[in-house]
């Protein structure tokens, strides 16, 4: 197990180092200068032929990436074009607040999901199967920039029992998590009563039961053990998803997260902090991918982490 | 048929009937028979004609769908399996009459230690801690004959060979010294040699803990050696039952004929 | 880990989180603390550096002092300078207030002055100003309180240029990161900031008296819905050109009349369509006079505006003293418009045939309002034979395409334009990008040679005949389609009093601004 | 021909968006492109059932001209990423070893790289039209789907069926497609169904960030992208679009499900 760790954490690094050129590349590519969209229309061409020189954005693309790569390998991740904070510092600004969100997102989607699922699952086509049915669809068709007002209306303003919007305490956390993680719980509820179907048709089970234990036993210790083998590989997928998924919603909510100011940075061409941002992006989902793999391999002991 | 003791368990009438794409089929058709103390009952049938299914009903394991009816009484020791309560027929699976699996592969939860299965069952039944449970698992496996059964405790099922886990299985069902136990085609998935062994297995059980035993098997070889009493199935119906050597030696019915000259005779 | 683990290592770090909240928030129960609701982020607060409104209206108007300021119509009033005179039109002498002091208290004199436009032409400095004030020859300081600037060549808006923060010499020559300092002589002194919030608090000892409020909170709110919904529960008091047209109606009914009033008059900010004059098929006058003549501004205004807009007739809105009002004005005449595109000989559409008589593509950004304004535009020229194709891109894209000339048409948007002498930047055809703003590629002797005269000139009143010929034969040349002036509207909670809305929707009355519960 | 009722329901919904999509020109009330701005946002009534959007234009219409358009992106983007998804997973998976360990790093790669600058680059070089929203989701659309195929392999190629049949000499791309594929089949039509719901809920971001069809195109996303600015007066502008979507993937996951019954040899086996 530990040397499978240790290899993946070397391939991590191949990973990291993939993202961060792909990203160098492409941010550079896309027509629209960082200068231009800074300065606007207020500064002269000389000024501006300037400003690029001393950034160094005028230096051949090789170089500038030769620099920044080994920039981030000495943990700097250069300076933001506009406000001239470090790339770092504006990031780790962002970062616990992203993660809050993630967390709060994943924990709703968790809440949601493994009951409806489950409870779906034992009863399949019966009435409670097709309501999470519905209702899963429901948050799947709904988009967050749809589901977010409306729970601020009833929320906040019919019932006064919830903040609008900005980063706070637990209950600042509430209207954006369930925004954020009705997708993804409507998703893995389907996943979770699939799968749970098929473990629940398998031999195993019917010992189970044979060997007299209680119907809430078979199902939460044997079924579910195995049914959460395909689920765990979703939720891995699920984290990329909701990275980008709070793009949306940081904006209505004001979540001071790590999306908004990955988009903020594509808008200005801020390619420091845009680079600086996947980067972060990447490692977290990277790891986090490591970590399912890791529980996929503790959960199912078939498979041997090769 | 001596009278003064009643059979330990005794099924009459039993009617079970499946329904597929709203189609309704008899599975089995008024089943009655009887299996005292210690004895052993092959059941013997061709597959479809419903050996499995009825083993199977007495510990109430058919799943609904397809089950669509079942009716009939199931006595032992004076409660009816068919209506008892759900905490009754628990505290009869596993404990009093346990079941073994034709297919050990799929029969054993592929996530879970043997070790963890075998006491799983000793603890459900018996309020023992865990270190007795664990020894108690352990002389288990070394009574069905699996070596270095420490080591095997910590094993997954899809570690061990087939006749190792059929033995596993064995195991299980007598952690709690049943009174009967159903085993459905146990040797029908191992090869010759193994099957030989795993049959010496269940003689030995009948002389040192005089359990009784319903044996399932399409395999009259297998059953001559082991069972007490035969009883013939065909789509759903008995047409033959009796003790193993007078079916042996006068079958009544044509198909049993059939069946025994396939064996090659006595 | 099991999950009911990571549950409780959650808990615990929100419920840390939201302690250090409330002390936060608990330290300023009781005061006069004005918030004020804002769509983005300022990129910088650093006068030096900062070229958005956001970033350059909160660090001109309340965190630092100019020499001058905009009155309320648009004429330069006096701020740090008391006084000033031009003894020649290449030299200007400003005599400043003698007790303004910085916010650390150390006194602001002719030396900071000198020293903010040097480094501000300071290469070094990398600042976006450096161009503007490459015009200023030398700086002197006469005294501590009277200084002196001298200009290579006349320039008519120097004292519009002027309008800069002063910055301390004494901070900034100790280097160290000034954007979290910020130091100015304003009236309100930087507190905070966060993503979300940017807090400015009291300068009790302000050179022109320490102002009523004891704290200004911008508030960022990103989301239309959201920042009306936060209005709706009463959280904001102040909210200046940041709520959706459809939307400023609402608060001239309850429940919101009860708690808001509407503040709306005419705004400098000039939308427009500008036509690329170096494609062949745009030559013909008679083609872009029939596009002009086959908009219905007013229908625009009145149902996707909800009438909060003027028409415009030029860049200059008619509050600018400069405006001239009679030149040609384009109002829906779809007739005219097909007339002229015969004339023009463009082919006829047959009465049943999907054939338009001319296709152009219309390039715009991602913004929702101006694809909606764009869609009804290509409804409104289809029905006269003239189809058009909308390309929006992601602002970068588009803005880059912009300034290399690389369209046919766009739609954008001039703000703040008060100095007459922006038609040089946009008219003139020295100034073809990617140097200057003339993005339209015009060319035109007669403009080329006015704008060059109206920037050499002092005398308001030469100038105004200067800038009216120039109003009139644009109006007839019609590089750009003038659309509307979008009207300045400032929503103000009934609790705050002494609130001015300025034509450039600026803090500069903020000062003046009182609280009462 | 399928156990359950529910998937008959599925197919009937997806006959009559098809249906809807072909015979839109005829059957829409209104030209869906029309702008009447004197009836903006007038709520449903009844000649209007569904009332009509901020630029007056008839909801009803629009949303059977965006079935065609949302269909054939949905369904291309599902259908060709899932293709290749399975493709790459199945040889990741099968084969393991550095062909897996290149591949499931690329797939981390893709998976790491926010899609939204993947499109932003692509909208900008390519321009913005339907098809290159199409390509821009494909570009990432395959990767989950390659990775829970591989994580499904892995878990199904342990099971002695399959050892046995790769032992009987069968070539290892039948293995795969007639042994392996099967079982995984229904987490994956699972995934596909929602997918779809993903994918047209993406070109609706897509378009909400001005990356999308031409502004004006009558697609579901659009459409609901354009309901946003007036959510809080005109809700209706949004629900239509978005009950059809939740409609389509009900459907789409009921045949799903029928699919899945039948396809799936172990809920045959008796």
């Amino acid at each position: 197990m530990i040397s499978y760790i240790i290899r993946r954490l070397l391939l991590l690094v191949f990973v990291l180092f993939g993202v961060v050129t792909l990203v160098f590349f492409l941010i550079h590519f896309i027509p629209g200068d960082p200068v231009d969209i800074m300065l606007g229309d207020y500064a002269l061409p000389a000024d501006k032929q300037e400003l690029r020189s001393v950034m160094g954005l005028d230096r051949p693309l090789l170089i500038q990436y030769k620099d920044y790569v080994s920039g981030v390998l000495t943990g700097d991740l250069g300076t933001s074009i506009h406000s001239k904070r470090t790339v770092l510092e504006e990031i780790l600004e962002r970062l616990p607040a992203s993660a809050e969100l993630m967390v709060g997102a994943m924990t709703i989607a968790l809440l949601i999901a493994f009951p409806f699922g489950i409870l779906a699952a034992l009863k399949p086509y019966g009435l409670l199967d097709s309501a999470s049915m519905f209702a899963s669809f429901l948050g799947v068709a709904m988009p967050n920039f749809w589901l977010g007002p409306l729970l601020i209306i009833f929320f906040s303003i019919k019932l006064d029992w919830l903040p609008i919007n900005e980063r706070g305490g637990l209950e600042n956390l509430i209207l954006p998590s369930i925004t954020l993680g009705t997708a993804m719980a409507a998703m893995l509820s389907r996943m979770i009563r699939s799968s749970l179907l098929e473990v629940l048709g398998e031999e195993y089970i019917r010992n189970a039961r044979a060997k007299g234990l209680a119907e809430r036993k078979v199902i939460l210790k044997h079924a579910l053990r195995n049914a959460l083998i395909p689920v765990i590989t979703i939720i891995g997928l699920q984290i990329g998803v909701l990275l980008s998924g709070a793009i949306i919603t940081e904006a209505i909510f004001d979540w001071p997260g790590l999306g908004s100011l990955l988009l903020e940075g594509i808008y200005n061409r801020n390619y420091p902090l845009v680079q600086g941002c996947i980067l972060v992006i990447a490692t977290i989902y990277v790891v986090v991918n490591l970590i399912t793999d890791i529980t996929y391999a503790w959960v199912d002991p078939r498979v041997r982490l090769s | 048929m001596n009278l003064n003791r009643s059979p330990l368990l005794q099924v009459i009438d039993l009617n079970v009937d499946f329904k597929s794409e709203g189609k309704t089929t008899a599975i089995l058709k008024e089943i009655s028979f009887v299996l005292e103390k210690g004895e052993t009952l092959g059941i013997v049938g061709e597959s479809g004609s419903g050996k499995t299914i009825t083993v199977q009903s007495i510990l109430n394991l058919i799943p609904t769908p397809p089950l669509s009816g079942i009716s009939g009484k199931i006595l032992f020791k004076d409660t009816d399996l068919l209506n008892c309560s759900q905490t009754q027929l628990r505290s009869i699976r596993g404990k009093e009459i346990a079941y073994i699996f034709q297919e050990p592969m799929t029969a054993l939860n592929p996530v879970l230690s043997i070790g963890d299965q075998i006491m799983e069952m000793i603890r459900t039944h018996e309020s023992t801690g865990r270190k007795s449970a664990f020894q108690k698992a352990v002389s288990l496996l070394e009574e069905v004959g699996i070596p270095s059964p420490e080591q095997r405790m910590k094993n997954f099922p899809h570690e061990l060979s087939g006749g190792m886990r059929q033995r596993a299985m064995i195991a299980m069902a007598l952690s709690c010294n049943p009174e009967i136990l159903l085993a459905d085609e146990p040797t029908t998935a191992l090869d010759v040699t193994i099957q030989a062994q795993v049959l010496e297995l269940f003689k030995e059980l009948k002389q040192t803990r005089g359990t009784s035993i319903i044996f399932v098997t399409h395999d009259l070889g297998v059953i001559a050696e082991i069972a007490d009493k035969l009883m013939v199935l065909r789509q759903g119906m008995i047409i033959e039952e009796g003790p193993l050597d007078q079916i042996f030696k006068s079958p009544q019915q044509e198909y049993t004929r059939e069946l025994i000259s396939l064996l090659g005779g006595e | 880990m099991s999950r009911s683990k990571a549950m409780l290592r959650t808990s615990i770090f929100t419920i840390l989180l939201t302690l250090l909240f409330l002390l936060l928030q608990g330290a300023h129960a009781g005061e006069k603390n004005l918030l004020v609701g804002i769509e983005d982020p300022p990129k910088t607060m650093d006068p030096r550096f900062s070229t958005d409104a956001t970033g350059m209206r909160i660090s001109h108007h309340l965190l630092f002092s100019t020499l001058v300021q905009h009155g309320q119509d648009l004429q330069i009033i006096p701020n740090l300078a008391k006084s000033w005179k031009t003894p020649d039109n290449k030299t200007y002498i400003f005599h400043l207030h003698d007790q303004v002091r910085f916010h650390d208290g150390r006194p602001l004199t002719a030396e900071d002055v000198k020293f903010t436009f040097e480094h501000l032409k300071n290469p070094q400095t990398k600042s976006p100003f450096a161009g503007t004030y490459k015009v200023i020859k030398s700086i002197r300081v006469i005294d501590p309180y009277s200084i002196e600037f001298k200009l290579e060549k006349t320039v008519a808006s120097f004292l519009t240029s002027i309008i800069m923060p002063i910055v301390p010499k004494h901070v900034i020559e100790a280097g160290g990161p000034f954007h979290n300092q910020l130091i100015g002589s304003g009236p309100f002194i930087f507190d905070d900031q966060s993503p979300n919030e940017i807090i400015l608090k009291k300068n009790p000892d302000y050179f022109m008296g320490a102002p009523s409020l004891d704290r200004i909170t911008f508030k960022i709110i990103k989301d239309d819905n959201t920042r009306f919904l936060k209005m709706r529960k009463g959280e904001l008091d102040l909210v200046i050109n940041a709520i959706p047209l459809n939307k400023v109606d609402d608060f001239k009914k309850s429940p919101l009349k009860k708690r808001y009033t509407v503040m709306e008059d005419a705004g400098l900010s000039y939308n427009y369509i500008s036509f690329n004059m170096k494609k062949p098929e745009l030559q013909d006058i008679k083609l872009r006079k029939a596009i002009a003549y086959g908009i219905n501004v007013e229908e625009i205004i009145k149902y996707r505006l909800e009438g909060h807009a003027v028409p415009s007739y030029s860049l200059l809105s008619p509050v600018n003293w400069f405006s001239e009002k009679n030149v040609t004005r384009y109002d829906y005449q779809p007739e005219t418009a097909s007339r002229l595109m015969d004339e023009a000989g463009l082919p006829k559409t047959g009465s049943n045939s999907k054939q338009p008589r001319i296709t152009l593509e219309l390039k715009t950004s991602n913004n929702a309002e101006v694809i909606g304004i764009a869609r009804i535009i290509q409804a409104q020229l289809a029905k006269i034979g003239i189809r058009i194709e909308i390309k929006s891109y992601e602002w970068g894209t588009f803005y880059g395409d912009i300034k290399s000339g690389n369209f046919q048409l766009t739609t954008m948007r001039w703000v703040g334009v008060t100095e007459p002498d922006f038609y040089f930047n946009i008219f003139n055809s020295g100034q073809f990008p990617p140097a200057g703003r003339n993005r339209g590629l015009y060319k035109n002797e007669q403009i080329d040679r006015l704008t060059e005269e109206g920037r050499n000139i002092l005398d308001a009143d030469r100038r105004k005949t200067i800038y009216a010929k120039i109003q009139k034969i644009v109006a007839d040349d019609l590089p750009y389609i003038s659309l509307w002036h979008t009207s300045n509207i400032s929503i103000v909670h009934k609790r705050v009093s002494g609130y001015q809305q300025h034509p450039m929707g600026g803090y500069l009355s903020f000062r003046n601004i009182d609280i009462n519960p | 021909m399928f156990r359950n009722k529910w998937t008959y329901a599925g197919l009937i919904i997806i006959l009559f968006f098809i249906v809807t999509a072909l015979t839109a020109p005829w059957i829409a009330p209104e030209d869906p492109y029309e702008i009447n701005l004197v009836l903006q946002l007038a709520p449903p009534d009844a000649d209007h059932i569904m009332g009509r959007d901020n630029n007056g234009s008839d909801i009803l219409s629009r949303l059977l001209y965006g079935a065609r358009i949302s269909l054939v992106v949905g369904l291309s983007v599902v259908t060709i990423s899932g293709i290749i998804g399975i493709l790459l997973g199945l040889v990741s998976g099968y084969y393991g070893g550095w062909v897996d360990l290149i591949l499931m790093r690329i797939v981390d790669i893709l998976l790491a790289f926010p899609g939204l600058l993947l499109a932003i680059a692509l909208v900008a070089v390519l321009g913005p039209s339907l098809t290159n929203v199409v390509i821009a989701l494909i570009a990432l659309g395959w990767v989950p789907f390659a990775r829970l195929v591989r994580g499904q392999v892995i878990s199904v190629k342990e099971r002695n069926y399959i050892l046995a049949a790769r032992t009987s000499g069968q070539s290892d791309l039948r293995v795969m497609i007639i042994h392996i594929l099967p079982n995984i089949i229904s987490v994956v039509i699972v995934q596909a169904t929602f997918n779809l719901a993903g994918v047209i809920i993406s070109e609706s971001s897509l378009s909400f960030l001005g990356l999308g069809a031409p502004p004006g195109t009558p697609s579901w996303g659009a459409m609901l992208s354009e309901g946003k600015q007036v959510i809080l007066d005109a809700p209706h502008v949004s629900i239509f679009p978005g009950l059809a979507i939740m409609l389509v993937v009900l459907a789409f996951n009921f045949v799903g499900d029928g699919l899945r019954d039948k396809l799936d040899p172990k809920t045959d086996r008796k």
